[in-house]
């Protein structure tokens, strides 16, 4: 299974990038969200997968009885995740304004403050 | 008046279970029933009464629906299978008995769970209610079918 | 209690968000909670230079297991050094930056960022750093675009996605850190690596580091969203980027390439390649640039390259050019985009073509303007100029021959850069530009709101000069930081307790 | 055969077979509320994966998540019905 | 002495508050510094002569082996002389010649700080502070040169003299630090001891390069020598002032400063003969075809300090001797001219050499002075620049194989320097008197009683060369030379080819000073070969340089934020994959990655398709609802690999961003094709090159043993410590509270950014203030 | 026994699921489409919730089951409703064997108000002709 | 939206959904939720409430306006951190009463700091969809 998840991951990566480098800043946008989420996948690969044991200890014991999760990775992407929509949300609110401002996608033509040597 | 009815019977319930001292759902369900049945017998006011028809009557008109639920399904799942061929949708256009928000809309969930219905839309001036039907046989009959079936009974208990 | 700075900045920054649009208020409460804000970083600073490095492990749980906070001499001097400029920065402010943009949360959002910035600067965990630099872009974000002009947003559209490729990247080699050691205490990591026999993997996870920090540090080939955005917002705003925000990837990358990846040659071969394309491509940019704004931006870009060279080289004098560097680099660019701004209120353009007679008509402000430019230049004995008897005593050493080439030719482009500038406008005689309508002149302005942007430059000024004229105590303190980073076993030490180096 | 054989090599494969042909309808379209009432239904056959699983793995706590599920499929339901309408006005 | 030096900073500072309050006094109070360390300096004339030289130490930075020490010795005692003497009568002739400017205070700020900086570089031991007041000269030079910043020509010379000099400065650093590298010391006075050690280091070739860059640009060296004649852009005084006497001799300073210690080598001596030599006749012929009077001093000052790289170069006693005293003769006869076309220039308004004549029937003692002047340039008998002249001969004819060529060139330099130093001294001074400066009068003494001053000194100590011969030339060469070799300065050497040489010089100067009139048509001639001046090839590299410049910036900095992104991740790939396929071994262990279940297959598939449908779809709402769907995969994933937590903070905020994200899209355009198909092909090869390397890391991290101490610590007393149950809500409050703490600090700042990229807009109003 | 019972609930709502997912495939139209998964897969998710909290026979799970169930019953016919509605608007075609369609015309283009009778806005969908 | 069974639904909806955010805001401790998916929760009820009757509505029962529940949060976030530091203890450390509570079983510092987690979430996720909705 972690071949898989792994095949994911770099096709998230590779997906992100691609849409990276389109012209359009909206698939500029989807390239980061896919990005993002290619990397909370990995960090939650990388804590080991554990199938159908939560780390949630069991009422009325005091330690897990049986093999558990790594809580960890869970932490950090659940961490990850909140911080990444924070960032989406206004990286997508942006494209809203620079849209309503500058009246286009075209990435292409954003680059007035490049251009002006 | 049936609210406030349901509320003493609420605050009996709670008297009863803090009485006994004991929280779990049973005895609060149990509380419930007892103060139910308590403000059954002393209260004679006809129209206050209703609250003690009203419960039993909610019980059948749910079962009624579940059943009609379950044909829906089977019916849909039989559907399903269909060919292109044997379906006759049509929106078709239903006046309105009901006229609070609630009512209509309670009215609007029920049609919708019932066999290939799917309800569009209600006019603004809450006079009809749009239905798509994914069968239609005969759209007066379908009215007529649909006030009979779960318009009446459902404005009975609502008023 | 070395998170102190911290909380307080959190406080004040919530407390300002009570006064949303309040601007009067928030005006004040800034400027006070600022000077508080570096009277906890003076505090900390001489208690650690007092008693070495200081620990504070958030949730009384012990290293490696809950969030250590770590102040050691490097620590806090970064905190101290953003104190200042924060402080700078918001009396710059408060004169300076249009009411509207202080009813939309500027202030608050000011004391966020320093307090990210400070938390980068004392955490001692991994991945509470890249919160912290989550902090610290997303204010960023919102200071770069508040306003919404169309400069601002066609700028903050590189700048953000560029920095958010970067979050990227840095989650990335959180995710293989944590995959390799299973820890994210940077001290744990640290021996947990060293112990580690797949070398190459440590390798490859330090150039995801190398380009995540790169990115945010705006060094060689990773710069372009630095010179796309850094003019675009009010100057108050562009001098705390300029000032503390590519520092904080300088930051990061001394850390972590000091504590956990130390002395990985080949990454140190790379650094020296990328610093000197890096002063390069900075210093041909400013070159060609005619907006002051752009040409400071190319410069930061330039200089960026000292640090990392110092970095590249790995060695105690090379790190300690870089750490004197970055803290006279701080002050001074920091200074520069406030000069620059209020080059733009006076004038009401930063184009050097038709800026002038600066000289003629305030000498007083360009003498004082002077101080700023030429530190930078690194005229001796002015701040900019010690670091780099450092850096080419370190090249020397480590025969980086052709690096020392790039840092002379840095070191001469900024001069012909800044000299021009100087001779442009403060010397050419000025063309009298059709006074725009919207927003206040510098002559308009209150006597008030005129001291609010004069004086956090004389403040800057006077401590550049304190840098240059008294090197020796900012060499003493380089000395002592770089000597703690080179040998980080007193940093492990503190943090972990009593557990010693084996794992 | 057991109740978690039966789950695993009867119920699943029906859901999976059902989440498959939601998908192609997914991808099919051709309108965007095709779309949009794929996904919905792929999140309510995923509400039903959630309750055999937990029977699986014993894990009632899984089963919180469907409610969860439930909100969020309305939720979205609901706002693609108010993105599809607001952008018709525009 | 550190008072003596920085009195001239302090005074600089001060002269913004005193010009508050006593504004017309300025200059005289100023004129006072100069002329009381003058005579501060001369007391030391005796001590000198007996102790050879003096230390003075103050602390600076003594971590860096960096302190204030001055070296006084007979080097440095000549120059602290001619800098604060020659400045003495700069500073008085300013009083009038800059009289109500109204600027004055200022220059006179300048021209402390620049008089201070020079005392620093001569007096420094330490190298480092040398260096520190050698780019002050720089700067202070900068600010001079470009006194009249209104004039764009006065701008661009100030910028190219500092460009010049500055970089020969950072070159230098270079140099010093180098050999304090080597030698283990800045002070010069403790290097000395290790010179053998110096010049057998593998670096010494390094060192002395770095040092003639930096002396040469200094000291105008060709081809550095151009930025000379630009910045006589300045007003006379400044002219006078750096260089006759103190900026441009800074770099011959600095040679003679270290002769004893990296002199005497092959390349030291070969290389400053050569420079040397090419410099002074080249700046000769040219000071003959210029026509206005400062360029014909500035190319005769470059061709003079060629001589003196040139004597330098030599390194003979003889020629380090001749090097010596000219160094005072130059002083003296250049400071003098100098002033002297200032005075025909404040009082005529020109500088044509080829218009002036017959001054000295109006001002007679300027011409006195312009004869002595010139005479002494010249080397006629008498003067001190006879003298300099008789021994550099000597030297030159003792130059082993090289002699005559040597020679050769001396002696064609003097004739020609005869006649710039006719030109700027005597004819104008010489026959009628053309009408339209007939209105020219003999200005106030302060401007003459300078020059005459000076040609004074020239012929006193020409005359009787015993007056300085043991107390200030015998310091200067032992300080040089680094012997204790007596001198004898003597007026007639005896009847010898020397003699011959001399006179050959005097006459055949004379025959061309009478056939060669200063003429324009010459000057426009020369005027073709403009395009391969050294300036001009310097000026067209830096255009050069310039467009590579502008090349390179706009590659990289070029506006397409997707070439950004290809830059950086192409970088990150080649480095990730070099390090891989180098460093890493990459397997597969199979035990550790755990079975696949049908369900997951499906969820995989179904994952893998969106992507690709998120990606390659041109309708944007369908690609968002496709992106739904992969976060929707995901949150399984965290579903059935035990994190619950996580699939339903996942799926909340997955839904929300799509939503935001439809939310947004209301208003945007129709999607467009923008890239060809060439493009999406080379983006999709460096895509699919990263994602694939991402994944083969994540693999081999994947494979490589973990340790589970943290995780195990926090399973093993969330419930005990933290009372808690659910482990990941315990990290998140708990554990790692701190963490989220700050996290929603992140998303309350993007809520505020939202808010106010949503509601706040200053566009309307186009400038920002 | 309970075991059976889950069995055969579970199977049931399985069906119901895979029925309304064959239907959502085959389905003509979109109005079509959001009518069969709203019927079918209400009860069949029901069901199989229901069988669940059977396995764990645990009052609290068994009462937040409940609460899903009827929350997913109000929601699904809301929400097929509200996109049903919104597809109208935006003009998706309405399949060619569409028999009688009252709607049309009924929506006022602007305000998306809807009238009981005899408007006539522009909103009428189009009939397709094989909408899959 | 202008649906009429949409709006009576969403009336009724909004005190269901919140109740179900306070219930997952509680438990968190102990099992799958805590303050960040209760205050999406709570954040998508009013979402779902402003899809039905427009933001007016909505902002009139929510009563003050949401990004005031973001400072407050963060008080509440940073007061349960510090909490400690004024008895003598570092920051964060977990303080809890001895006894648990009925319902809501232990609670400590770290309840407050979930529930100020709770507010910031709301507050933030209300500001970025009211202020965008707003405008659309
Ligand atoms: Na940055
Ligand atoms: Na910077």
């Amino acid at each position: 299974m972690e071949i898989l998840l792994i095949i994911i991951i770099g096709l998230l990566h590779a997906g992100g990038l691609y849409m990276l480098l389109r012209r359009s800043m909206f698939k500029m946008i989807i390239g980061l969200i896919l990005l993002g989420n290619g990397a909370n996948l990995l960090i939650f690969l990388l804590g080991r997968l554990v199938k159908g044991h939560p780390p949630v200890i069991e009422d009325g014991m005091k330690v897990f009885a049986d093999i558990y999760a790594d809580p960890v990775p869970q932490a950090l992407v659940l961490t990850a995740i909140v911080i990444g929509f924070g960032l989406q949300s206004f990286a997508i609110i942006l494209i809203k304004r620079v849209y309503n401002v500058l009246h286009t996608d075209d990435l292409d033509e954003l680059n007035s403050t490049d251009e002006e040597i | 008046m049936t609210k406030s009815l349901f509320l003493s019977n609420l605050i009996l319930a709670i008297i009863w279970v803090l009485a006994t001292g004991t929280l779990t759902e049973e005895n609060f369900l149990f509380g419930f029933i007892i103060g139910f049945v308590i403000l059954g017998v002393i209260t004679y006011k006809k129209e206050e009464r209703k609250y003690f028809t009203i419960i039993p009557k909610l019980f059948g008109f749910m079962i009624f629906l579940l059943w009609e639920i379950t044909k829906a399904n089977f019916q849909s799942a039989r559907e399903s299978f269909y060919p292109k061929s044997r379906l006759v949708p049509a929106i078709v256009k239903v006046p309105l008995d009901a006229k609070t928000d609630l009512e209509i809309s309670f009215l609007a969930n029920i049609i919708s769970l019932t066999p290939g219905t799917l309800i569009m839309d209600v006019s603004n001036d809450k006079k009809v209610i749009y239905v798509h039907v994914m069968h239609l046989l005969d759209k007066e009959e379908f009215i007529k079918e649909t006030k009979r079936k779960f318009e009446k009974p459902l404005l009975e208990l609502m008023r | 209690m070395i998170v102190l700075p911290i909380i307080f900045q959190f406080v004040a920054g919530t407390i300002l968000l009570f006064f949303w649009r309040k601007t009067t208020v928030q005006k004040f409460l800034s400027i006070l909670f600022s000077i508080i804000g570096l009277g906890i970083s003076i505090w900390l600073f001489l208690l650690v230079w007092e008693n070495g490095i200081m620990i504070t492990q958030s949730g009384d749980w012990k290293a490696p297991f809950g969030i250590s906070f770590v102040a050691d001499t490097f620590g806090v001097t970064m905190v101290l050094v953003s104190s200042i400029s924060g402080l700078a920065v918001s009396i710059f402010s408060a004169g300076s930056m249009r009411k509207e943009r202080l009813e939309f949360g500027f202030f608050p959002i000011l004391h966020f960022l320093i307090m990210g910035l400070q938390g980068a600067f004392l955490t001692g965990d991994i991945f509470n750093l890249y919160v912290w630099f989550e902090v610290v872009i997303i204010s960023s974000f919102v200071l770069l675009t508040l306003g919404g002009k169309k400069q601002q947003l066609e700028g903050a559209l590189k700048y953000v996605s560029l920095n958010l490729l970067a979050s990227s990247l840095f989650l990335i080699g959180i995710g293989f850190i944590y995959g390799l050691t299973g820890s994210l205490n940077m001290a744990d990591v640290a021996i947990k690596l060293d112990n580690l026999q797949n070398r190459g993997l440590v390798s490859v996870t330090s150039g995801i580091f190398l380009v995540a920090f790169g990115i945010k540090s705006a060094i060689f080939p990773m710069y372009f969203w630095l010179p796309a955005s850094y003019h675009t917002p009010p100057p108050a705003v562009s001098a705390i980027f300029a000032g503390l925000l590519t520092k904080l990837g300088i930051y990061a990358m001394l850390r972590t390439f000091t504590l956990m990846f130390g002395g990985d040659e080949f990454m140190g071969d790379i650094m020296v390649i990328l610093a000197a394309l890096t002063i390069l491509s900075g210093g041909l940019g400013a070159l060609l640039q005619q907006n002051m704004g752009k040409i400071f931006g190319y410069l930061i870009v330039c200089h960026i390259g000292f640090l990392i060279a110092g970095l590249g080289m790995y060695t105690e004098l090379a790190i300690m050019g870089t750490v004197f560097y970055l803290i006279h680099d701080i002050i001074v660019k920091t200074n520069l985009f406030m000069v620059s701004g209020l080059i733009l209120k006076i004038n009401g353009t930063q184009d050097i073509r038709e800026l002038g007679g600066m000289y003629k008509n305030f000498p007083i402000i360009s003498l004082l303007m002077a101080i700023p430019l030429f530190s930078l230049v690194g005229i001796p004995p002015l701040s900019g100029f010690w670091a780099k008897i450092f850096l080419i005593q370190a090249g020397l050493q480590t025969q980086d021959y052709i690096l020392i080439g790039f840092i002379v030719l840095g070191s001469f482009l900024t001069l012909w850069v800044i000299a021009r500038l100087w001779s442009e406008v403060f010397w050419k005689n000025g063309i009298d530009l059709p006074k725009k309508a919207s927003g206040l002149y510098f002559s308009q302005m209150s006597k008030t709101d005129q001291w609010l942007m004069v004086f956090p430059i004389v403040l800057l000024s006077a401590i550049s000069l304190y840098i240059g004229f008294g090197a020796e105590n900012i060499i003493i303190l380089s000395q002592r930081i770089s000597t703690e980073l080179m040998d980080p076993s007193g940093y492990i030490e503190a943090v972990l307790g009593l557990k010693t180096m084996t794992p | 055969m057991s109740l978690n054989d039966y789950l695993n090599w009867v119920i699943i494969p029906i859901l999976g077979l059902s989440v498959i042909l939601v998908f192609i309808r997914f991808l099919k379209g051709p309108s965007l509320p095709d779309r949009v009432i794929a996904l919905d239904m792929l999140i309510l056959i995923s509400i039903g994966i959630i309750g055999i699983y937990s029977i699986q793995t014993n894990q009632s706590t899984f089963l919180d998540i469907s409610m969860l599920f439930a909100v969020i499929a309305f939720l979205s339901t609901a706002a693609y019905s108010f993105y599809l309408e607001q952008r018709e006005r525009k | 002495m550190l008072i003596a030096v920085i009195l001239g900073f302090i005074f600089a500072i001060l002269v913004s508050f005193f010009s508050r309050f006593f504004k017309k006094a300025i200059p005289f109070v100023y004129s006072l510094l100069p002329l009381s360390l003058f005579i501060f300096f001369l007391q030391f004339l005796g001590e000198i002569k007996s102790k050879g030289h003096i230390l003075f130490h103050y602390q600076w930075i003594p971590s860096l082996g960096i302190d204030l020490s001055f070296r006084l010795d007979g080097l440095s005692l000549l120059f602290a002389l001619m800098i604060t003497g020659i400045g003495a009568l700069v500073f008085i002739y300013t009083t009038y010649y800059l009289k109500g400017h109204k600027y004055l205070d200022r220059f006179y700020g300048y021209l402390s700080m620049f008089m201070a900086s020079m005392l620093g570089v001569v007096l420094s031991d330490n190298l480092m502070s040398m260096f520190i007041f050698w780019e002050l000269t720089s700067i202070s030079s900068y600010f001079l040169i470009g006194f009249n910043n209104e004039d764009p020509a006065s701008r661009k010379s100030a910028l190219t003299a500092l460009s010049i000099t500055g970089f020969g400065g950072l070159v230098m650093l270079s140099g010093i630090i180098l050999l304090q590298a080597v030698g283990g010391s800045y002070s010069f006075t403790e290097l000395l001891n290790s010179s053998e050690i110096i010049k057998n280091s593998t670096s010494y070739g390094w060192i002395i390069a770095l040092f003639f860059v930096g002396a040469f640009t200094k000291s105008a060296q060709f081809p550095f020598h151009f930025w000379l004649p630009g910045a006589m852009k300045a007003p006379t005084p400044v002219s006078t002032y750096l260089h006759s006497a103190t900026m441009v001799k800074a770099g011959i300073y600095l040679l003679a400063r270290f002769t004893p210690l990296l002199g005497d080598t092959f390349w030291w001596n070969s290389t400053l003969i050569t420079v040397g030599a090419v410099t002074m006749v080249y700046a000769a012929i040219h000071s003959v075809l210029r026509v206005d009077l400062k360029s014909i001093l500035a190319y005769s000052t470059i061709s003079a300090l060629g001589i003196l790289v040139f004597l330098i170069g030599i390194g003979t006693e003889k020629a380090l001797l001749a090097a010596g005293i000219f160094i005072l003769a130059h002083a003296l006869y250049k400071a003098a001219l100098f002033l002297i076309t200032g005075i025909i220039d404040h009082e005529t308004g020109s500088r044509d050499v080829t218009k002036l004549a017959g001054l000295q029937q109006v001002m007679m003692p300027v011409a006195v002075a312009g004869f002595i002047a010139a005479l002494s340039s010249a080397g006629v008998p008498l003067l001190l620049g006879f003298i300099s002249k008789e021994v550099m001969y000597e030297a030159t004819l003792q130059f082993g194989n090289w002699a005559i060529i040597l020679t050769a060139l001396a002696v064609l330099t003097k004739i020609l320097l005869l006649v710039a130093g006719f030109w700027a001294g005597i004819k104008p001074f010489t026959g009628a008197l053309p009408e339209e400066f007939k209105k020219a009068k003999l200005p106030s003494p302060l401007l003459w009683v300078p020059p005459l001053l000076l040609g004074i000194m020239s012929l006193g100590f020409g005359a009787f060369p015993s007056l300085i011969g043991q107390t200030l030339i015998q310091p200067v060469f032992s300080s040089i030379s680094g012997t204790d070799t007596v001198i004898q300065l003597k007026l007639w050497h005896g009847f010898n080819l020397v003699l011959i040489l001399s006179i050959f010089t005097l006459v055949s100067g004379g025959a061309l000073y009478w056939f060669l009139k200063p003429s324009k048509e010459i000057f426009q001639k020369t005027l073709r070969f403009e395009s391969i001046s050294p300036q001009n090839i310097i000026e067209s590299g830096s255009k050069i340089f310039a467009s590579f410049a502008g090349i390179w910036t706009r590659f990289f900095q070029n506006g397409y934020l997707r070439n950004y992104v290809i830059t950086i991740l192409a970088f990150l790939t080649l480095l990730m994959a070099y390090r891989l396929f180098g460093g890493v071994n990459i397997y597969v262990d199979w035990e550790q990655i755990s079975p696949v279940s049908h369900y997951e297959i499906i969820v995989v598939v179904l994952m893998i398709i969106s992507i690709l449908f998120a990606i390659s779809t041109n309708s944007r709402s369908v690609s968002i609802v496709a992106l739904g769907v992969v976060g929707f995969a995901n949150c399984l994933f965290f579903l059935f690999y035990s994190a619950p937590d996580l699939a339903m903070t996942q799926f909340s905020i997955d839904t929300l961003t799509v939503l935001l994200f439809m939310l947004v899209l209301v208003k945007l355009p129709k999607n467009k094709q923008y890239s060809s198909k060439g493009i999406k092909v080379r983006d999709a090869v460096l895509s699919l090159m990263f994602g694939t390397l991402i994944a083969i890391l994540t693999l081999e991290v994947f494979e490589e043993p973990s340790s589970y101490e943290v995780s195990k610590y926090f399973a093993d007393n969330a419930y005990l410590l933290a009372k808690g149950r659910n482990v990941v809500n315990v990290i998140l409050v708990d554990y790692r509270g701190f963490d989220t703490m700050i996290e929603t600090v992140v998303l309350v700042i993007a809520a505020v950014g939202v808010y106010s990229l949503i509601k706040l807009d200053l566009n309307p109003s186009k400038k920002d203030l | 026994m309970k075991d059976i019972l889950i069995i055969v609930l579970s199977t049931f709502g399985a069906l119901f699921i895979l029925s309304s997912s064959v239907g959502l495939l085959r389905k003509p139209d979109v109005f079509l489409r959001i009518s069969v998964t709203g019927k079918a897969s209400t009860l069949g998710i029901g069901l199989v919730l229901v069988s669940s909290a059977l396995f764990f026979n645990n009052y609290s799970v068994t009462t937040r089951v409940i609460a899903t169930i009827i929350f997913l019953f109000l929601t699904i016919s809301i929400g097929g409703h509200l996109l049903a509605r919104a597809a109208y608007i935006i003009k998706t075609p309405v399949w060619k064997g569409t028999k009688i369609d009252d709607l049309s015309g009924q929506y006022d283009e602007v305000t998306h108000e809807l009238y009981s009778e005899n408007h006539d806005s522009s909103i009428k969908p189009e009939k397709s002709e094989n909408n899959i | 939206m202008k649906s009429l069974i949409f709006k009576t639904a969403s009336t009724y909806l909004l005190p269901l959904l919140l109740l179900f955010s306070i219930f997952i805001l509680l438990r968190g401790h102990y099992l799958p939720g805590g303050g960040f998916v209760g205050g999406l929760m709570a954040a998508i009820a009013f979402l779902i409430h402003s899809f039905a009757f427009g933001l007016k509505e909505t902002q009139k029962i929510i009563k003050i306006n949401p990004g005031y529940l973001m400072p407050i949060g963060l008080f509440f976030a940073v007061g349960a951190a510090m909490a400690p530091y004024f008895i003598g203890a570092p920051i964060l450390k977990g303080l809890w009463f001895e006894e648990p509570f009925r319902f809501i079983g232990m609670v400590g510092s770290a309840l407050f700091f979930d529930i100020g987690v709770y507010l910031v979430v709301i507050g933030a996720t209300l500001t970025i969809m009211f202020s965008l909705t707003d405008t659309v």
